[in-house]
Order: structure tokens, then C-alpha cells, then sequence
């Protein structure tokens, strides 16, 4: 009764849901071109798929930076490249001032942490061009506990986005002149967008609160549920 | 003369007087105010309401619960023989304390059995009565019904 | 002292005393029932309409739930000042009712005349500026003695405002009290009445300059920055319960006193329009008292209508643009009408 | 930091009086807000010397909240970003999730989107209209802003089922076609509205105390607004010609003749201006659409489960307060791996201080009512 996994009356149910834990240890997305023999057996990493794009600021940068600078694999044709972070506030101002490219608007700044990989973070750009209509997504590598170059003197605006990313992921942001506590509260701990920080509650159950306001929990199996129902119909 | 007629509308206090006539104008018009518990308001057919359940045609197929995004559905299957003739769950729990009221479930539903209803009033002493089960999900069926996924055209108010 | 010197001067004023105050207390606590419908009104709403018939028994509603919560004083404040604070703001109010001429005198059949007027002062009008400018105190002491910044910007900025429009106001009732020739209102009703002219028109700038600076003495609308709810919500932030009712019904009787001075002043108090009032008089008193009564009260509501046409209307000004239309606009211009009134006097109405 | 030079500007009399400075504490109760922002303001009597925002209170999660749905299942959480522009955010979440899948909208399906989108813009800057004039003190026209925003939440009731919150679309295309008789009651709408609009002007545009508080008030200028990041109205105010759906196109906005206002001076003038104007070409869009609605499919195909390649996209549309933008990044799952929402009220939050310095306390709330903020935006 508690199985229903088999049960013919859920033709289109996702195969068994991860949790948290098991999702953040193994995020192995079913992708299909297969991964290289050569990596040996472990979590794989997260690697964007589909081709790389190019475009004027691109070349642009190819031209100035040459091999330091690597166009990154977009799915949905967006030009995308991966820099150094040595070279980073370089390539920052040398896409704002170049004439080419003059990336004068920096439309979002933010990070993403990835357990998997090597370096487990990537802080992206997105820096779009009001000359040209063009825009570009730059992205940085960087290691736990690395700190990334500001770009606050590049663009004044990435001062808040960069205290968010500082706030919800720990990245530190080197230079930045004012790096504190943006949206969480001051005497908050830890940093709520890493992949092992937990979610509150669980997901996959029926939630609701009791008349203290605390959650309950609907156990798979019925008769429980039913004790519980009843329990605090009753108890109220 | 441009500037004299400048002079003049401000010596007059023209566009002061010109927003005193604009709201003047709604002195005597009918009012908007709705005046709820008196009226009832008309809602549209499709108003998302209260979650209703039709459990005579539900196939316990648990789409609604797997489409919630607040996982407010929970839904028992019958045991593997009853099941084989007789698909109705075994207990259906809302938690419309949770629900978003966002129509995912409606959206998911292979059976147009759960649906909205055109119920809005929900506010109660106790928060229990938002707990509703198997007895209590079927709609009254002299509320007019109806169903997103089967319906093309309906009126609207006004 | 015999029956009579003391139903003289104690016990007579103290009737009539009480028999003013409660149409006044009525009136102003139905002003607010009606600001809120006509504004309503104005702005395509209902307004209150739940409480009684039309919403009327409303002002009691509202009153009765001030009247029970509960009195809060905040810790920084000074208790004392912040107690006592709401009455300056009240009484002044109230008080310059007392000069008001509501109509004719009323002549009984033996002979005696009772005028229908609390304190028919010789300097009523003085009077009344003096008490206007009291009020002030009640908004200083309110804001100094809450110990909050907010109620402190309010009465900072009130204070100043005051300053700026008193002289304006008190300049164009000086050029009233020149075309009428004295300072007690019966006796500018009477002038008017005599000119067969309303004030209005030969002081119609005193009467622009005259409006303005009512609206500013009564903190409202463009010039409510006292309280400007968006933006420092007000000498009042701290004030809960009854002692914030004070301060809302002082504001009430303010408008309401404000709106029957500049009716008695400039539109002819209690003097019944395209009639002969003397004539009227002489063959109906009482009817013409009734009368004038009605009529003074229709004049008045003319006041608060515009009053209230204006909030809903205009938005606010900001602080230092009030200061300069009060200082460089309106003062000059007040000023130089008391030059034109003067001239007017001793040419045309001698 | 840009600083604005009047910054400088002290009053001569500190000085000699040997005044303090007050820090005022705006916020995060307080009826100008527009929420729950706080600003420390550091005030030389009613002037402004410097101001710190603080955000936060209305932080939920929301991002966090979405790695733990499906795809589909984080849709009706991105209305509550922006609870007055819900249709937007919903249209911002399923179009990024549309490009990482490479999805093809059906034609018709954009173009209703392109209406619900424009009706809520509409019904988004009228309640910014209505509560920045009760800001400054105009207090008919809320009401009046309100009651038209009425009429189109009564529009999104009829045909999305909710009236704030109403989980637009989903992701593919939309839900249903519009039921019967609802395009007649939206012309009727858009009939009414532009001479709505007139009275509204009617009562602030021309009024000598609405031009004094907002003219040459909170004044940025064009090169400080890029540097910001500001966008919008916003930023169009200081006369920068940068709108999505002009500069990106999406959503077959291309097809669409409209203009785009500008400002000049960047003041709190200009951006009203450029809203009320923008409210303008809105109805000019959605006319447009209804005539050449084009028939055919509601949704593209997607499966009931998604699964998008492992990659990342960044999707940005107008909103009605900016440039939203989505950047999301999917490991193959059937789960966000992340989801990042650049929501214009938080970046435009930024321009305040600038915006300020220099102006008085009561120019404060002029400029927080003209940056049009909502918090549920600004803090996620």
C-alpha cells in the first residue's frame, strides 16, 4: 500500500525525487553525449553543453587577450567567454573602454556554486553594450575561499550585486569599498545559496501547521496519516 | 503674447482651477466603491477558488501532487487489488492553508477531476477547517462548475 | 450680589456658553463625517457609509473607539509638557468662538435685546488673532516633548509656517477692519450690510491673501506639511487615544472657526443675500435671526467645501516653497492691498 | 561615486551655530516606503548630507526556494517578486527557461503575451502614479489610478483566473485563448483609458505645485544612470534611449510600432513623464496586437517533465519597473541548479543616494516614489 511507486495510475511520475543531500553529492545530469572514458568514476562535473558563440566584443577580446581568454559552450547561442581571474579587472575595463566592444552597461553581476567542480564558483558578468546592442557574459573561475577582483571601478552599479553575491554565496570581493551584510540579517550565518546550505522543511511531503504554527509532516503511510490528521483535528 | 497668456493663467491659477473641475466631475457620477458583503461580486468562470475534487473520477494518479509547488496534495492509492478495479483514492488531504491557488494541479490533472471552485471566502477562526479530506473536497453540485482544460469560451463579467 | 449681577455676568454667559458649544461640538465632529464623504465623493468613492444611516453616527464610532484605547507615553518624552500639550491645541479653538456674531440680536417682548453672541468684544477680531497664534504652542510642546525626531520636524516646520503666514493673515484683516471701521465682528457685518457690497469684491485680494493663509493656519492641504502624512507623519506621531483626538477635533474647530471668521468677514456673516435684511427685520425678527443663522451656516459650508475641494485636488508643497510663497508672495501682496483699501476708503467709500 | 555637487552645499549658519547633524531614521515603517525600505538619513535640518539604504526585511528565499522545484513548479513563486507586475516576472522566468530549451513560442501565444504583459505594465505604473502622487500630497488621483487598475485586474481575472498573483503562463506558451467577449471589454478599456490618462495629467502634469516639488528634484544624469546600471523609466528619465523590448526584442515585440519616451534632465519630473508616456504607448501596443492577432497554436512542445540542457541562460525582458532579467543554470535535471532574478527595483535602488544629496527630507520621498520600487523585488 505504501508502494505506489509501481502503481500503473502514475504514468509521467519523474523517476524517484533526490534529495538535498543526494542531489547536491550527485547532480549527474543525464546528458546525452556520453562523458569521456578517461574521467574516472565520481561525481562529474558541471560543464555547459551546446556550441560557442561569437560576436563583435568577442573577437574583440580574442584579439587583445588572445588564448587567455576561452570561449565557453552556450546552449542557447549566447557568447559567453571564461577569463582569468588574474586578468579579470583588465578585461573589465578593457571591455567598457575599447571601442569595439564599449560594454558601458552592466546589466547583472552574480555567482553560482558548483560542489562538483574543481573551482567552485563562477561569478558571471552580464555586460551588454548600448553603442553596439550587443552583449556578453564573462565568467571567472574561482576556488572556495578565493576572493575575486571588484568591479566597482569599472562600473559603480556592480556595488550592490556584488554585496548580494557576497552575501548569499561568500564570495569576497577584493577592493570593493564597502563589503557588508546586503539582504540577510547582520548576525545571519552562513551563506544561503551554497549548495549545502539546507532548505527549511521537506519538500516532498504534505506540509501544514499545526495550531502552534509549526509544520506536520504526512507520512507515505495512511494509517499514520490519518492518527496525525485526526490527532490535531482533535487536539485543536 | 505667448508669454501674456502665460502671465494670465498664472496670475488666475488656471491649472489649479483646470484639477479642481477634473475632480469636480466625479462628484455627482456613479461611485466604484463595491460595497462586498451586500453585493456579491460576480466573478468570472474562470476565478481560481477553493481546490475542489471530484473523487468519483479521480484515478489516484498523484499528478496534482507532484505538480504542487508547495506540496499542499496528498493523495492515498488503494492497495494493488482494489486498484486494478476500482481507481478512487483512498484519501485525498488539501492543505488550502498552503495553496498558492496558481492552478498547477488543474494544469496536471489527466481526469478534470480536481479543479477550482468559484469559493473565495476562506478566512475561518480555525485553521484546521483548511485541512480538507475526502468528505469534505467535493463541491456542492449546485455550484456551478467548472473546469480550465474543457472550456473554450465563457462569459465574462460586465 | 443679588440674582440678578450674578445671572449677569456668570450665569447667562455660562448658558450661552454651553448652549454654543454643542452645535459646535456637533458641527465639528459632523465636519469630519463630512470631509470624508465629500472627499470620498470627489475621488469616486462611498466613504464611510456602514455606521448608522449614510454613515452618520461615524464621528461617535470613531470617537467612542480614541475615547477607549488605551494612553500611551512614550519613554523619551516629557511626561508633563506631553500631557498637557493637546489642551493648547484645543481650547484656542474653541475659545474664539466665543466673538462670533451668529445673527441679529434678538429682542424679547419685554424690551430686552440678547445679542446671540457669546462676548460681544470690541477688539473680537485681535482677540482671535491672538488666541490663532496660542495655538501654536499646543504643536511646539507636542513635538518638543515627544522625544522622537519625526514629531520635532513637524513642529519645527509648524512654527516656522506659522510665523510666515500670521502677518499675511493678520494684514489682510487689518484691511477688512479699515473698510469697516472697528474690530467687533457684529459691526463689520453691519458695514457690509450697509455698503450693500460683501467685502469680497472691494477686498478681494485681501480675500485671495486671506484664504491662502487660513489654509496654512489650519495645516491643511497644499500646506499641511505639519503633519504631511507621507512624509513626517506629524507633530502627532507619538499621540494615541483621547490626546490625539484633542489635536484631531482642535484641527476640526479650527477649520470650522477659520471658515466663520472669513465668512463674517468677507462674505457678509449672517446678512441674508438679495434681501433687505433691515426691512426683514423690523416686520419678522426672529424669522431673520432663523435666517441669518441658516444663511451664515450656508456661507460657511461654502469655506469648508473649498476646503476640502483643495485637498482633494492639489498636492502639497514642500517646505522651503511654502516659506517663500508666505514671505515674498503673499506678505508684499498684502501689504500693498492695505495701500489700495486705504486709498479705496478715502476716495470711493467714504 | 558620482557626487552630486550640492552635496556640498552647507548651511552657512553651522558654522557659527555650531549645529549637529540629525540622522533620521526613514523606514522600514513608514508610509513613504512604499514597503518595507529603511534609508538612514543624515540630515542638516531638513537638508540631506548622505543616506544609506537598508533592504533585507522582505528577503524570502525566493531564489533559494526554486533549486528545490521543478522547472514548472518554480513559476508561481517568481509573481511575488514584483507583486504588482506579476504577469512580467512570470513572463522573465518562462521565457529564460523557453531559451535554455530552445523552445519556439507559438505566434499567437507571444502575441497574448505581449497584451497580458502590456495591461499589467499599465496596471503596474498606475499604482506607482497613484501612490507617488500621494506621496507629493495628490491624493484623488490613487483612487482614480486604482480604479482603472480595477478594470484590468477585473481583464486578468477573466482570463488568467487571479487578479494578482496570476501564474501567467506556463512554460511554453500560454494557457487558454481569451474567453468570449474578453477582447470586446479590453477595447473598451483601451478606449477609455488615454482619456484617463489626460485626467490624470490633467490634474498633475501642468499643476505649478506638482512641477515645483518635481523638477530639477533628484536629478541624475545619463552618464552616472549607465554607470548605475539604472533601467527603466528610470533610466530613460535621463534621456538613454536603452528599452529591451526595443534593444533585445522578444516576444515579437518587433512587430510592434511604438516609441520609446525619454527625458532630459533626469529629475523626478522626467521619469514621471516618461511612464505616463510609456502607459500611452502601451495601449498603442496592445491595439496593435489585437488587430493582427494571428491564430493558431496556444503552447510549443514541451514535455510534462523538463529537462534542459546543462548550460545557463540569461533572458531579459522590460518589466515595468526595468530591465528583469533571469539567468539560470541548469545541470540536465529536472531542478533549477540556479536561478538568478536581476530585478530592476534593486539595481534602481542603487541610484538613490545620488539622487538625494543635497535635496531637502521632503525630496527624499519624491525620489523614492519616483525610482518605483517594490520591495518584494528588491529583496527577493
Amino acid at each position: 500500500m505504501s508502494d505506489e511507486k509501481e502503481q500503473p495510475g502514475s504514468p509521467a511520475a519523474p523517476p524517484a525525487e533526490q534529495s538535498p543531500a543526494e542531489a547536491q553529492a550527485k547532480p549527474a545530469p543525464p546528458k546525452p553525449p556520453a562523458p569521456k572514458p578517461a574521467v574516472p568514476a565520481g561525481p562529474k562535473k558541471w560543464e555547459s553543453t551546446g556550441e560557442v558563440a561569437e560576436n563583435g566584443a568577442t573577437a574583440a577580446l580574442k584579439a587583445k587577450f588572445g588564448e587567455a581568454v576561452a570561449g565557453v559552450k552556450s546552449p542557447c547561442k549566447e557568447a559567453v567567454v571564461m577569463v582569468p581571474k588574474a586578468k579579470l579587472a583588465e578585461i573589465l575595463s578593457f571591455l567598457r573602454d575599447d571601442a569595439a566592444c564599449s560594454m558601458d552597461y552592466l546589466s547583472d553581476l552574480t555567482g553560482a556554486h558548483f560542489p562538483v567542480n574543481d573551482k567552485k564558483f563562477e561569478v558571471a558578468y552580464h555586460l551588454y553594450s548600448l553603442a553596439h546592442k550587443h552583449s556578453l557574459r564573462v565568467k571567472v573561475q574561482l576556488d572556495d575561499g578565493e576572493s575575486c577582483p571588484t568591479a566597482t571601478a569599472v562600473w559603480p552599479g556592480a556595488d550592490w550585486m556584488e554585496r548580494e553575491a557576497h552575501d548569499l554565496l561568500g564570495i569576497v570581493f577584493e577592493g570593493h569599498p564597502d563589503l557588508k551584510v546586503i539582504l540577510l540579517p547582520e548576525e545571519f550565518e552562513g551563506h544561503p545559496l551554497r549548495k549545502e546550505f539546507p532548505l527549511g522543511g521537506k519538500q516532498e511531503e504534505m506540509i501544514r501547521s499545526n495550531k502552534y504554527g509549526k509544520p506536520v509532516y504526512l507520512p507515505e503511510d495512511i494509517e499514520e496519516a490519518r492518527k496525525i490528521i485526526e490527532e490535531h483535528r482533535h487536539g485543536s | 503674447m505667448n508669454a501674456a497668456a502665460r502671465f494670465i493663467k498664472m496670475v488666475t491659477f488656471w491649472e489649479l482651477l483646470k484639477g479642481m473641475a477634473i475632480t469636480s466631475r466625479f462628484v455627482a457620477k456613479p461611485k466604484v466603491t463595491e460595497l462586498y458583503p451586500d453585493v456579491r461580486p460576480v466573478l468570472p468562470y474562470r476565478t481560481k477558488g477553493r481546490l475542489h475534487v471530484e473523487i468519483e473520477t479521480c484515478i489516484s494518479c498523484r499528478m496534482c501532487e507532484k505538480a504542487c509547488p508547495e506540496g499542499c496534495i496528498k493523495v492515498f492509492q488503494p492497495s494493488k487489488e482494489v486498484f486494478k478495479t476500482d481507481k478512487r483514492p483512498v484519501e485525498f488531504y488539501i492543505s488550502q492553508e498552503h495553496c498558492l491557488h496558481c492552478g498547477m494541479c488543474v494544469d496536471a490533472c489527466p481526469t478534470g477531476s480536481i479543479h477550482h471552485s468559484q469559493e473565495f471566502e476562506m478566512a475561518i477562526y480555525n485553521p484546521d477547517d483548511l485541512l480538507f479530506d475526502k468528505e469534505t473536497l467535493p463541491y456542492d453540485l449546485d455550484i456551478k462548475r467548472f473546469r480550465w482544460n474543457f472550456i473554450e469560451n465563457v462569459p465574462v463579467k460586465k | 450680589m443679588d440674582f440678578a449681577t450674578i445671572m449677569q455676568y456668570a450665569g447667562w454667559p455660562l448658558i450661552k456658553i454651553v448652549i454654543l458649544l454643542i452645535p459646535v461640538f456637533t458641527v465639528v465632529a459632523y465636519m469630519v463625517w463630512f470631509e470624508r464623504r465629500l472627499l470620498a465623493f470627489f475621488q469616486s468613492r462611498l466613504g464611510p457609509n456602514r455606521v448608522g444611516p449614510l454613515g452618520l453616527i461615524q464621528p461617535i464610532a470613531d470617537g467612542l473607539k480614541l475615547f477607549l484605547k488605551e494612553d500611551l507615553v512614550p519613554m523619551n518624552s516629557r511626561p508633563f509638557l506631553f500631557k498637557i500639550a493637546p489642551i493648547f491645541a484645543f481650547f484656542p479653538a474653541f475659545v474664539g468662538f466665543a466673538i462670533v456674531s451668529w445673527a441679529l440680536p434678538w429682542v424679547t417682548p419685554s424690551g430686552k435685546v440678547h445679542p446671540f453672541v457669546v462676548a460681544d468684544v470690541d477688539l473680537g477680531i485681535l482677540f482671535v488673532l491672538a488666541l490663532s497664534s496660542l495655538s501654536i504652542f499646543g504643536i511646539i510642546l507636542a513635538g518638543w516633548s515627544s522625544g522622537s525626531k519625526y514629531p520635532l520636524f513637524g513642529s519645527l516646520r509648524s512654527a516656522s509656517q506659522m510665523l510666515a503666514y500670521e502677518v499675511p493673515m493678520t494684514l489682510s484683516v487689518v484691511a477688512v477692519v479699515l473698510l469697516a471701521g472697528s474690530f467687533r465682528l457684529s459691526d463689520i457685518v453691519a458695514a457690509q450690510e450697509k455698503l450693500g457690497w460683501y467685502y469680497l469684491f472691494p477686498g478681494i485680494l485681501a480675500f485671495g491673501v486671506y484664504l491662502v493663509s487660513a489654509v496654512a493656519e489650519s495645516n491643511r492641504v497644499p500646506f499641511d506639511l505639519p503633519e504631511g502624512e507621507s512624509e513626517i507623519i506629524g507633530f502627532h506621531t507619538e499621540y494615541s487615544g483621547m490626546r490625539f483626538a484633542w489635536y484631531f477635533v482642535g484641527e476640526y474647530a479650527n477649520v470650522t472657526l477659520i471658515s466663520v471668521l472669513g465668512t463674517t468677514m468677507f462674505l457678509g456673516g449672517y446678512d441674508i443675500p438679495f434681501v433687505n435684511d433691515a426691512a426683514l427685520y423690523a416686520a419678522h425678527p426672529e424669522l431673520t435671526s432663523v435666517l441669518g443663522v441658516c444663511a451664515f451656516a450656508a456661507k460657511a459650508a461654502l469655506f469648508a467645501v473649498f476646503f476640502i475641494w483643495i485637498r482633494a485636488t492639489w498636492p502639497r508643497y514642500r517646505y522651503d516653497q511654502l516659506l517663500k510663497i508666505g514671505w515674498i508672495v503673499l506678505l508684499p501682496i498684502a501689504l500693498a492691498n492695505l495701500v489700495l483699501v486705504a486709498l479705496l476708503k478715502l476716495w470711493l467709500l467714504r | 561615486m558620482a557626487v552630486n555637487e550640492q552635496a556640498e552645499k552647507v548651511s552657512p549658519l553651522r558654522e557659527i551655530m555650531e549645529t549637529r547633524e540629525i540622522e533620521l531614521n526613514l523606514g522600514p515603517q513608514h508610509p513613504a516606503t512604499h514597503g518595507v525600505y529603511r534609508a538612514l538619513v543624515r540630515l542638516d535640518g531638513e537638508r540631506v548630507l548622505g543616506m544609506e539604504s537598508v533592504i533585507g526585511y522582505l528577503h524570502r528565499g525566493i531564489e533559494k526556494w526554486a533549486e528545490y522545484r521543478t522547472w514548472q513548479q518554480a513559476t508561481p513563486i517568481f509573481d511575488r517578486l514584483d507583486y504588482v507586475g506579476a504577469v512580467l516576472n512570470c513572463h522573465g522566468y518562462v521565457g529564460a527557461v523557453e531559451k535554455l530549451l530552445n523552445v519556439e513560442v507559438p505566434k499567437r501565444a507571444q502575441y497574448i503575451r505581449v497584451i497580458l504583459d502590456e495591461l499589467q505594465r499599465i496596471a503596474s505604473h498606475l499604482v506607482w502614479l497613484g501612490t507617488h502622487g500621494l506621496d507629493i500630497g495628490a491624493q484623488s488621483v490613487l483612487f482614480y489610478a486604482i480604479r482603472e487598475r480595477e478594470a484590468i485586474m477585473d481583464l486578468f481575472e477573466a482570463m488568467l483566473g487571479q487578479r494578482l498573483l496570476p501564474n501567467a503562463y506556463p512554460i511554453g506558451g500560454v494557457r487558454f485563448d481569451f474567453p468570449k467577449g474578453w477582447v470586446e471589454v479590453c477595447r473598451q478599456f483601451l478606449e477609455i483609458f488615454p482619456k484617463r490618462i489626460d485626467e490624470y495629467e490633467g490634474l498633475l502634469t501642468g499643476n505649478r505645485i506638482w512641477r515645483q516639488r518635481t523638477i530639477g528634484v533628484g536629478v541624475i544624469s545619463a552618464k552616472d544612470a549607465i554607470a548605475l546600471s539604472l533601467s527603466g523609466p528610470t533610466l530613460r528619465g535621463s534621456g538613454v534611449n536603452f528599452d529591451v523590448r526595443k534593444a533585445i526584442p522578444y516576444s515579437s515585440y518587433e512587430d510592434f510600432d511604438f516609441e520609446i519616451p525619454l527625458g532630459q534632465n533626469g529629475d523626478v519630473f522626467d521619469r514621471y513623464l516618461c511612464r505616463v508616456r510609456e502607459m500611452r504607448q502601451s495601449v498603442r501596443i496592445i491595439k496593435q496586437a489585437l488587430d493582427g492577432m494571428p491564430e493558431g497554436e496556444l503552447r510549443g512542445k514541451v514535455g510534462k517533465i523538463i529537462r534542459p540542457p546543462a548550460g545557463e541562460a540569461y533572458y531579459t525582458i522590460e518589466a515595468a519597473k526595468g530591465q528583469l532579467g533571469f539567468y539560470i543554470v541548469s545541470d540536465g535535471s529536472d531542478k533549477p541548479f540556479r536561478v538568478h532574478v536581476k530585478s530592476p527595483s534593486f539595481v534602481n535602488l542603487q541610484g538613490i543616494e545620488t539622487m538625494c544629496k543635497g535635496n531637502l527630507i521632503a525630496d527624499v520621498v519624491a525620489v523614492i516614489g519616483s525610482l518605483d520600487i517594490v520591495l518584494g523585488e528588491v529583496d527577493r
